[in-house]
């Protein structure tokens, strides 16, 4: 993308699809809000530690425990709204008491980082696979569908929810707590592991037929190898369908991961997380609303934005969608 | 076609396999001692091993595999904790040392709730979903399109924990306005069964006739350009006509795909849908089952997702392949 | 020539009762916040039972017109303005229940790509029927007899009904699309490009159907077509658009020989026909129409061919590029120009008079039936006599044969330098077979294995060549035609190294290239010295990378060179084939199709090849576009001294071009030798249909 | 808590923290019919939804509160907990009475009533009681109490017991005699005090030999009490109908008011109260018997008038909520009273939900026991004292720098939990790294010998309301780790414990143990939480639910439909 992209040395006329692409997407108000929103959001996330020390609380405190007359002693906060206050802004959490604001800047972070890195590795081994496998055909054809086919029947969710606990014994010393960032690593690995196959599955295909236009042709016939044809001539074809996929995924994955933390085999506590913050807040959702709203509406719109997001993108580089 | 019919269905049978092979292999690996968890805490380490025996697990895991298989094909004899042998009939799919049940008896009694709710949700994917898309494209640009757009947006993108609890709570237990979501079987009237699962498969649909109906909307939009529409309305065929019998047509094999991967993994058991609404379907059962480390029954269960994915993935590239005459002939 | 369809107003004035009455016709789309106008400000008239031709070049906006006489523009991204009336009803504006019972039942029409424009879901019967049904309201057996009457009517088995549109070839689908319009006698048929796609021979046949059946119905027809050889068959009168706008209009004869407008005569002029004088440059009077990309428009065809003329004859470019072509319009003084360039010995001066040039391309039409090449007149034949039993007098022939007067004139009037200088290198290897081959196909067999089955077993393989035996002198030029999947790209591939022969031999340089396929060193090697062009000139370039990219692939390949170095010999290589270096930096879809087949060619040269294997370089481009490109590849063939295998279906280009011909049918070659002995004494029928056949 | 344990739903609840320990009746107590429930009336269908099917109904495995409780409905034992007004007594339920001593409490002998009767109307013998208390013995019924197998071989545990007799497989018991049809004699090889209550238990239920189906007795066993199982469906559902041969007159606790039970399981239990609460579906005629309320609805029933009478509250008989320290790794008292000083006991109560999980403990047993006196040997107030936990660890020979806190996974509550704990472990300057543990695995894990746990909290109770099986069953140095989980040993304590063994009188035997509880809790081995109390829920038209003092939950056999 940034290949194409080369912002700076290019001639005026040249007129790249990406650079044509980011015009028609430039006009698309919903998809630019959606990227604001989005964009927001990663901000959001990067500066949550600055924000959290300006505001001047962290999300592992338990605040309502420790000062007296914040929660009841049932664990619900004795404000109202959830324990809205100057101090608290989006309230405390019922039961730890812990500050909600922080809460969610922090669970941010940590869908961000899920779902990026669980994208970014997504995006590489399903172009690799779907390039090379697209570009092969014959027996590593078959062998991919049969591999693919395998992996979509496989339901996902069972799977993680049967691993982690193995993942957590086998790799985990007792005594020690298990580490955030193997929480991190297993779950952005089983997300990879089964999240590349439609991405592979749709650049095969795109491969397949690319490879029946007369450039690749053209360019065996000027004697160039499979590394030049595969990395130079497939490779920045198949960027468009890639970038959609990854920011469709980028929601999906996020939803994925509320939803296992939701079945409490996610990221694990202390770490803040949206969709433990929803489970938690369902639990308590009908004595006080707030605190499922704040993290319910807040995924809303983030995943709301990011489906927006790729659905503009999916219209700036497929004129055919053009409205 | 045939010869089509016979090959897919060898892929799928090939592909059941390998996920047996990778369940097995998996879940056995597993750390938790199945012997110890089915003797229960105050076992000594004689009994445990006792147990252990009868469960198989001294075997190498190539035998207990070996054995698994054979009793799919054949059926087998299954030693209870204490040594009891149950009959675990033709397709065995062992035996649950928790339930105390064959876990196909277990999935057997269960199914009916899955294959209920699955069934009525898939109904409402389909016209909800078809639906929408359909109105959508038709009037694309406009802004009852951009309303059903912002609709299954909002579909695709709202958690189904987070839905299925609101409505639940504000049009069950507050208001009264739907009947209290559970199941009662279809021979006991069709009445309360379809009651019972009304929220869930309005709930259930919705969220998955979200991703359908924006599917369903983009390849009508690409297909209503087809030459062939063009010809259609040049017959004087009306616009909605021609749609209908030419661009659905025309758009239906992605959807007809997607419907079939939807169709297996309902039918595998709606994990979140049946814990939100408290349904017993093979999803609790297959949760229960990872909680309790019923390896047997998780394996089984997963092998039960599994070949219905596989089955309805064939099924539709069947259905695709009979929609579409240049696959069909070819 | 005959004319093929039927009576009509003889004389070129407006038909007093038009069943379809164009006035003022404006389409415009718009999308992604821009605004395309296609047709500006169209009037015309089409009087009952009359043919009414619609030329222009590709992107002229004909087929626009014809949605927009059918009312079948998507309301929602189109602006249609004017006034279109059928039979007296009104179809702009009008609400689609009104135009929708006018459609398929007055106005029909037969669309651009029979594949695309016929349901692949249903069966052929069922569409054709349902077309019937709608207005008839017929009951189910009725519809289906009917198609199956209309079917039988086109030639196509009634029993062939339930079949789907993709078990029919080319012809038969578009003679489907045929019987489906035709199906309630419509008054006005719109007939887009109903021959584009096919055969010469299919070609022939199928408008010979629409004659007949014109003839039956007295439908009149609105021929949209970008081929003036159609135009001089079949139509009474015709109408040129360019861009939008009407050029010229007039009786069919009157234009083909007396075309007022430069632009008609130079659209006439393009394409050579089976009379051009071989070897000749042929007129390129204007650039290519459409285009998505900023850099298209007049001036650049003009530039292109000032710098072909530099590049060939030494001159400086100063003297034909700048403004002033572009001012004009691109037309005279492009023509003039390139002619210039072309003859070289000639004064640029004469750029005004692009008359002789014309006046030698205007032999296509009139020759056709004068030169006596007995084919010619078989074919005039069967129309004839199926004319003779209607009432319409015999004029159509009078009419053409009056065309043929300039044949003489053409003939003498060409420029003798053109034929003699390709005389050369022609003579030297036409005279009898070249002596040492510098590639030589011998005895070639190539299999396409067919898939494994279930149970292991083979389905029968297609065998696509069937022991070919070529060969390409050094210089020389071969040319390969032959129907549609006769063996030709095959043949041409194996050459190229790109496709493994299953038996027989090839050599190249003497030396066995077989195995190049599988071989990449091998390939690697071949492919310094043959380089292929190919037939589309868009999908043959990456889209996703720029042109500089493009063309240097072959040296990061083949040469050791730094990107510098790579970068000055790729703009040589532009500057070679008549494009601004400065254009390394973009992408293919911001050129003309012209320019882009010139960039492959640019490619195919990088290497500094000794064969080129040009499989139908030009089949896919405008007659205006091809000729430009013809053009180039004979002075790159004369300056740099290349051999050629030079595949095509179309006899009059590969007449034009090559010195030597080879005939495929159905894998095998059938005749092959000098391209004057081929085309003036044919041995084999086939070819002897071959030709009978072109029009 | 302030209110767990008000009147509720027309009978008394016991209030946890309250001394309330079962009495011994007398013969004449255990005379039936039972003492009718206030206001109950016949007829109707009682429906019970629970969260899972009971993982067992085969008399000898049922080991758990709510089986006993649920497993009356079906099945008698030799004696039984009679409950008026709240207040339990232990009587003669087959038998005549509470059971009659003699040599010391090595000879125990029960005669059972006249015209107590199978299912199919044949009079139950006292083979048959025999009979089911050897099926103990055998293979595949190790998960059920060892007792009977211990005690009437004296053996040290079950283990050794089976080798001297494996079940009915070996034959005839001879440590029990049937001299006729309706008398039982015990004959111990050490004296025994608290045959009575282990008389109680569902082990002491009698099982015909030609009923006898193995594993299939486990989903169906052959009735006695005052209904029978005509359908039970594995973990779907259960269905109780009247047995026309149970006599009201020989029972003196249970109650045949429904016509039929019917129980069905799996549904989430938020649902099952949601449903119940509000009374829409089936909701006002079901109950549950074995789920507590959830969480997220405690507070909105709480404030709701008509919710609130819905909420069946109590104590949770005799159980109690402890934070368990591994000795053998925590050697240091110092540090163990470091923990008990700094735990957070309000804290760890409010994320359980508050006051009404229980009230904080101070003592090892739970007041439900026999013979409980109130102590505190260490007095901190419910937050805590950091300070206080800060000088004990200053004292401390070798001060720990990191803990581990093992815990079961069974639902978020448990992390949270976990997080308190880190907290202020933190604050006194301990790392405290959590393990969260699958339920399924959670006891091989953390009870295997060398297990690297330091930590956990669990809820346990005696087996029966006295001393007895506390502290020898837990406490002595020479238990298994699977006994002495948190590997306590004191030989002063070990040697008291043998002493005590002897002892045959019963009062004599609890008062002994109930002194020993304080000089073992000066070691801290245990921190006590809490007294634990339930809170469950029935619907509109239930009637008579209440929570049993003993078992901890609704009692299903005085349940009634309201209006049918
Ligand atoms: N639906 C459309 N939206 C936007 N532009 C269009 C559309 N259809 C045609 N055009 C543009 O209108 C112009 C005329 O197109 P049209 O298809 O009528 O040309 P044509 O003469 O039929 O060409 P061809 O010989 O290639 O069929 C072209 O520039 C084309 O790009
Ligand atoms: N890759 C392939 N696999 C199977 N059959 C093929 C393949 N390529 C070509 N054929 C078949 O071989 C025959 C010759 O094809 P070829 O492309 O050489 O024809 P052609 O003369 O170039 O035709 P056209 O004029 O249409 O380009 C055809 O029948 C074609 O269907
Ligand atoms: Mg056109
Ligand atoms: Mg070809």
């Amino acid at each position: 993308m940034a290949e194409v992209h080369g912002e700076g040395p290019r001639k005026r006329q040249s007129q790249g699809p990406f650079a044509s692409a980011c015009r028609a997407f430039r006009r698309d108000m919903t998809g630019m809000a959606a990227l604001a929103v989005v964009l927001l959001c990663a901000l959001l996330a990067l500066t949550a530690p600055l924000l959290a020390a300006l505001y001047g609380k962290n999300p592992t405190d338990h605040y309502g425990q420790q000062t007296p007359g914040l929660l009841s002693p049932e664990g619900l906060p004795v404000l109202p709204n959830g324990g809205i206050s100057a101090d608290h802004w989006f309230g405390i959490e019922p039961g730890l008491g812990r500050d909600v604001f922080t809460q969610l800047l922090y669970g941010m972070r940590t869908s961000l980082l899920v779902a990026f890195a669980s994208v970014a590795v997504i995006a590489v081994v399903g172009v690799a696979l779907g390039l090379t496998v697209g570009y092969l055909g014959g027996l590593a054809d078959r062998a991919f569908t049969f591999v693919c086919n395998a992996l979509l029947a496989f339901p996902t969710l069972l799977l993680l929810l049967a691993l982690s606990p193995v993942i957590r014994s086998r790799f985990v010393d007792p005594g020690e707590n298990e580490p955030a960032w193997m929480q991190f690593a297993s779950l952005i690995a089983v997300f990879a592991a089964f999240g590349w196959v439609p991405l592979a599955m749709v650049l095969r295909t795109t491969v397949r037929s690319l490879r029946e236009r007369e450039f690749i042709e053209a360019a065996r016939a000027v004697g160039a190898s499979r590394r030049h044809i595969v990395l130079r001539e497939l490779l920045p074809n198949v960027w468009a369908p890639v970038l959609v996929h990854i920011t469709l995924a980028v929601p999906g994955v996020v939803t994925a991961e509320a939803a296992l933390s939701f079945l409490g085999v996610g990221i694990n506590e202390p770490v803040p997380d949206w969709g433990r913050m929803i489970s938690r807040g369902s639990e308590v959702f009908y004595d006080d609303p707030t605190y499922l709203v704040f993290p319910g509406v807040a995924l809303l719109v983030f995943v709301l934005a990011f489906n927006l997001l790729g659905d503009a993108v999916r219209d700036a580089l497929d004129p055919r969608t053009a409205r | 076609m045939t010869g089509y019919v016979l090959r897919r269905a060898l892929q799928a049978a090939a592909v059941l396999l390998a996920i047996t092979a990778a369940a097995f292999g998996l879940f056995y690996a597993a750390p938790a001692d199945p012997a110890l968890i089915a003797c229960g805490p105050k076992c000594d380490t004689g009994q445990v091993e006792a147990v252990r025996h009868s469960m198989g697990l001294d075997q190498p895991l190539a035998e207990q595999y070996a054995d698994y298989l054979r009793g799919l094909l054949t059926g087998r004899t299954i030693d209870d904790v204490d040594g009891t042998p149950i009959d675990c009939a033709a397709p065995c799919l062992g035996y649950s040392y928790t339930l105390h049940q064959p876990v196909l008896d277990a999935i057997g009694d269960r199914f009916p709730v899955t294959l209920s709710l699955a069934g009525g949700a898939l109904a409402v994917i389909v016209v909800l979903g078809a639906g929408t898309g359909f109105a959508a494209a038709l009037r694309r640009g406009t802004a009852a399109d951009r309303l059903l757009s912002g609709f299954t947006l909002v579909g695709a993108s709202v958690q189904i924990y987070f839905l299925g609890y609101a409505l639940q709570y504000l049009l069950v237990y507050s208001t009264g306005l739907f009947p209290v979501p559970g199941y009662a079987p279809f021979a006991d009237g069709p009445g309360a069964w379809a009651a019972g699962l009304l929220l869930p498969w309005l709930v259930l649909g919705f969220v998955n006739a979200a991703v359908f109906a924006r599917l369903s909307r983009s390849q009508l939009l690409e297909t209503m350009h087809e030459g062939y529409v063009r010809t259609a309305r040049g017959k004087g065929l009306g616009a909605t006509r021609a749609h209908l019998k030419y661009t659905a047509r025309g758009a239906a094999a992605p959807l007809v795909q997607l419907l079939g991967l939807e169709a297996g993994a309902l039918f595998g058991g709606a994990f979140i849908t049946e814990t939100v609404f408290g349904l017993g379907g093979v999803g609790k059962l297959a949760v229960d089952a990872v909680v309790q480390n019923d390896l047997p029954t998780v394996v089984g269960t997963v092998l039960l997702a599994a070949f219905f994915v596989v089955v309805f993935v064939a099924l539709a590239d069947l259905v695709v392949a009979w929609l579409d005459p240049r696959v069909r002939l070819a | 020539m005959t004319e093929v369809f039927g009576p009509g107003a003889v004389s070129g004035g407006p038909p007093s009762d038009p069943v379809l009455r164009v006035r003022d016709l404006a389409v415009s789309f718009t999308g992604r916040g821009r605004t395309v106008t296609a047709v500006h400000g169209l009037s015309f008239d089409l009087a009952r039972g009359e043919v009414l031709g619609l030329v222009g070049e590709s992107g002229s906006g004909k087929s626009t017109v014809g949605l927009a006489a059918m009312g079948l523009h998507d309301a929602a991204r189109t602006r249609v303005s004017g006034s279109i009336s059928v039979g007296g009803t009104e179809i702009v504006g009008a609400p689609d229940s009104a135009v929708r019972a006018l459609r398929g039942a007055r106005i029909a029409m037969v669309f651009q790509d029979a594949l695309a424009a016929l349901s692949p879901f249903h069966p052929v019967g069922a569409q054709i029927a349902e077309a019937y049904r709608i207005h008839s309201g017929a009951g189910r057996a009725a519809g289906r007899a009917r198609a199956a009457e209309m079917l039988d009517r086109v030639g196509i088995p009634a029993t062939r009904a339930r079949d789907y549109p993709h078990q029919f070839s080319g012809g038969m689908r578009q003679r489907v699309m045929i019987a489906m319009a035709l199906v309630n006698a419509p008054d006005v048929l719109i007939a887009d490009e109903p021959t584009t796609a096919l055969d010469a021979r299919v070609q022939r046949q199928v408008l010979s159907l629409l004659a007949e059946l014109r003839e039956e119905s007295g439908t009149a027809v609105l021929l949209i077509t970008h081929d003036v050889g159609v135009v001089a068959g079949t139509c009474d009168r015709m109408l040129v658009m360019r861009n939008g706008h009407l050029v010229e209009s007039g009786p069919a004869d009157t234009l083909l020989t007396n075309a007022q407008h430069p632009y008609t005569r130079a659209l006439i002029d393009a394409a050579p026909t089976l009379e051009t004088v071989p070897g000749v440059r042929l007129p390129v009077a204007f650039a290519a129409g459409p285009d998505d990309g900023p850099a298209a428009g007049g001036g650049v065809g003009c530039g292109a061919g000032s710098l072909v003329s530099a590049a060939t004859a030494g001159r400086p470019a100063a003297d034909a590029g700048g403004a002033g072509p572009a001012a004009a319009g691109g037309v005279g003084c492009d023509a003039g120009s390139l002619l210039s360039a072309a003859t070289a010995g000639r004064p640029t001066a004469d750029a005004g008079g692009a008359g002789p040039a014309l006046a030698g391309g205007a032999v296509p039409v009139a020759v056709s039936v004068d030169t006596g090449l007995p084919p010619a007149g078989h074919r005039a034949l069967p129309v004839a006599a199926g004319k003779g039993a209607g009432p319409s007098p015999a004029g159509a022939g009078p009419a053409l044969a009056g065309g043929a007067v300039p044949v003489a004139v053409s003939v003498d009037t060409g420029p003798p330098s053109a034929g003699h200088r390709v005389l050369p290198v022609a003579a030297a290897k036409g005279a009898g077979p070249s002596p040492a081959g510098l590639a030589e196909v011998i005895d070639l067999h190539v299999e396409f294995g067919g898939r494994r089955t279930l149970w292991g077993r083979r389905s029968r393989p297609v065998r696509a060549v069937r022991g070919v035996s070529l060969r390409v002198g050094a210089g020389e030029t071969l040319g390969l035609v032959g129907e549609s999947g006769s063996g030709k790209s095959t043949t041409a591939r194996v050459l190229a190294g790109l496709q493994r022969p299953t038996a027989g031999s090839v050599r190249f340089d003497g030396r066995d290239i077989g195995r190049a396929a599988v071989d990449t060193r091998l390939r690697r090697e071949l492919s310094r010295e043959v380089q292929l062009v190919f037939q589309d000139p868009y999908a043959s370039l990456n889209p996703r990378r720029t042109v500089e990219e493009i063309v240097t692939t072959p040296l990061r390949v083949h040469t050791g060179m730094g990107a510098a170095a790579r970068r000055d010999r790729a703009a040589e290589l532009l500057g070679q084939v008549g494009l601004d270096p400065a254009h390394l930096s973009r992408y293919p879809h911001e050129f003309s199709g012209g320019q882009r087949q010139r960039i492959g060619i640019a490619r195919a040269l990088a290497p500094r090849p000794r064969l080129i294997v040009a499989d139908e370089p030009v089949s896919a481009l405008d007659v205006s576009v091809q000729a430009q490109v013809l053009n180039l590849l004979m002075d790159l063939r004369d300056e740099l001294g290349l051999s050629l295998l030079f595949v095509s279906h179309d006899l009059a280009v590969v007449r034009h071009f090559c010195d030597r011909v080879a005939v495929m049918r159905a894998g095998t070659v059938v005749e092959s030798g000098p391209r004057d002995e081929v085309f003036g004494d044919p041995k084999a029928d086939y070819t002897r249909e071959l030709l009978a056949a072109a029009l | 808590g302030a209110d767990a344990g008000e009147k509720q739903g027309g009978t008394a609840a016991a209030r946890s923290g309250q001394r309330l320990t079962a009495t011994l009746g007398t013969a004449d107590d255990s005379r039936g019919p039972a003492p009718a429930v206030p206001g109950a009336r016949r007829g109707g269908t009682v429906k019970v939804a629970n969260l899972k099917d009971y993982s067992h109904l085969d008399p000898q495995k049922i080991y758990a509160g709510e089986g006993y409780s649920t497993s009356l409905l079906w099945g008698r034992q030799l004696t039984q907990y009679q409950v008026v007004d709240g207040k339990p007594k232990l009587v003669g339920d087959l038998a005549t009475d509470t059971g009659t001593p003699s040599d010391g409490g090595r000879t125990w002998t029960y005669r059972l009533k006249d015209g107590v009767a199978w299912e199919d109307g044949q009079p139950i013998t006292s083979e048959h009681v025999k009979y089911g208390i050897e099926r103990t013995f055998a293979p595949g019924f190790e998960l059920g109490p060892t007792y009977w197998p211990e005690w009437l071989t004296g053996s040290e545990d079950r283990t050794a017991a089976v080798k001297k007799y494996g079940g009915p497989g070996d034959g005839d018991l001879d440590a029990i005699e049937t001299p006729d049809a309706q008398t039982l004699v015990f004959r111990f090889p050490r004296p025994q005090s608290d045959v009575p209550y282990m008389a109680a238990q569902s082990s002491s239920s009698p099982v015909r030999k030609d009923k006898d189906t193995g594993t299939g007795y486990d989903v169906k066993p052959f009735a006695t009490g005052p209904y029978k199982i005509v359908e039970h469906r594995q973990n779907q559902s259960l269905t109780l109908e009247r047995n026309p041969h149970w006599k009201p007159e020989t029972d003196p606790i249970r109650h045949q008011y429904a016509d039929r039970f019917e129980f069905t399981f799996g549904k989430k239990i938020l649902n099952t109260a949601q449903e119940v609460l509000s009374g829409r579906g089936d909701g006002a005629g079901t109950v549950t018997t074995k789920s507590e309320l959830p969480p997220e609805i405690y507070a909105e029933a709480r404030r709701d008038p008509g919710k609130r009478e819905l909420l069946v509250a109590g104590s949770q008989g005799a159980y109690t909520n402890d934070l368990y320290i591994k000795n053998s790794r925590v050697t240091d008292p110092e540090v163990r009273k470091a923990i008990h000083y700094l735990f957070p006991r309000e804290q760890a109560r409010q994320v359980l939900g508050g006051p009404r999980v229980g009230d904080f403990a101070t003592t090892l047993s739970s007041p439900a026991v026999v013979g409980w006196k109130k102590y505190d040997l260490y007095p901190v107030r419910p937050a805590g004292d950091i300070e206080k936990a800060k000088e004990h660890l200053a004292r401390a020979k070798d001060r720990p720098r990191s803990l581990t806190y093992a815990y079961e996974t069974e639902s978020p509550q448990d992390d949270r939990l976990a997080q308190v704990l880190v907290d202020a472990f933190a604050k006194a300057g301990i790392q405290l790294v959590t393990k969260p543990l699958e339920p399924a695995a959670f006891t091989s894990e953390v009870f295997r010998g060398d297990a690297p746990y330091d930590l956990w909290i669990s809820t346990n109770s005696v087996d029966w309301p006295t001393p007895s099986t506390l502290l020898p069953d837990s406490y002595h140095s020479k238990l298994d780790a699977l006994a002495n989980g948190i590997r306590y040993a004191n030989p002063a304590v070990d040697k008291e414990l043998e002493r005590i063994a002897g002892i045959g009188d019963a009062r004599q035997k609890a008062d002994a143990l109930i002194d020993l509880e304080r000089t073992v809790m000066k070691d801290v081995p245990v921190v006590p939480f809490l007294y634990t109390s339930v809170t469950q829920f029935r619907g509109k038209n239930i009637g008579g639910a209440a929570i049993h003092p003993i078992y901890g939950s609704i009692a299903a056999a005085d349940l009634y439909v309201k209006k049918p």
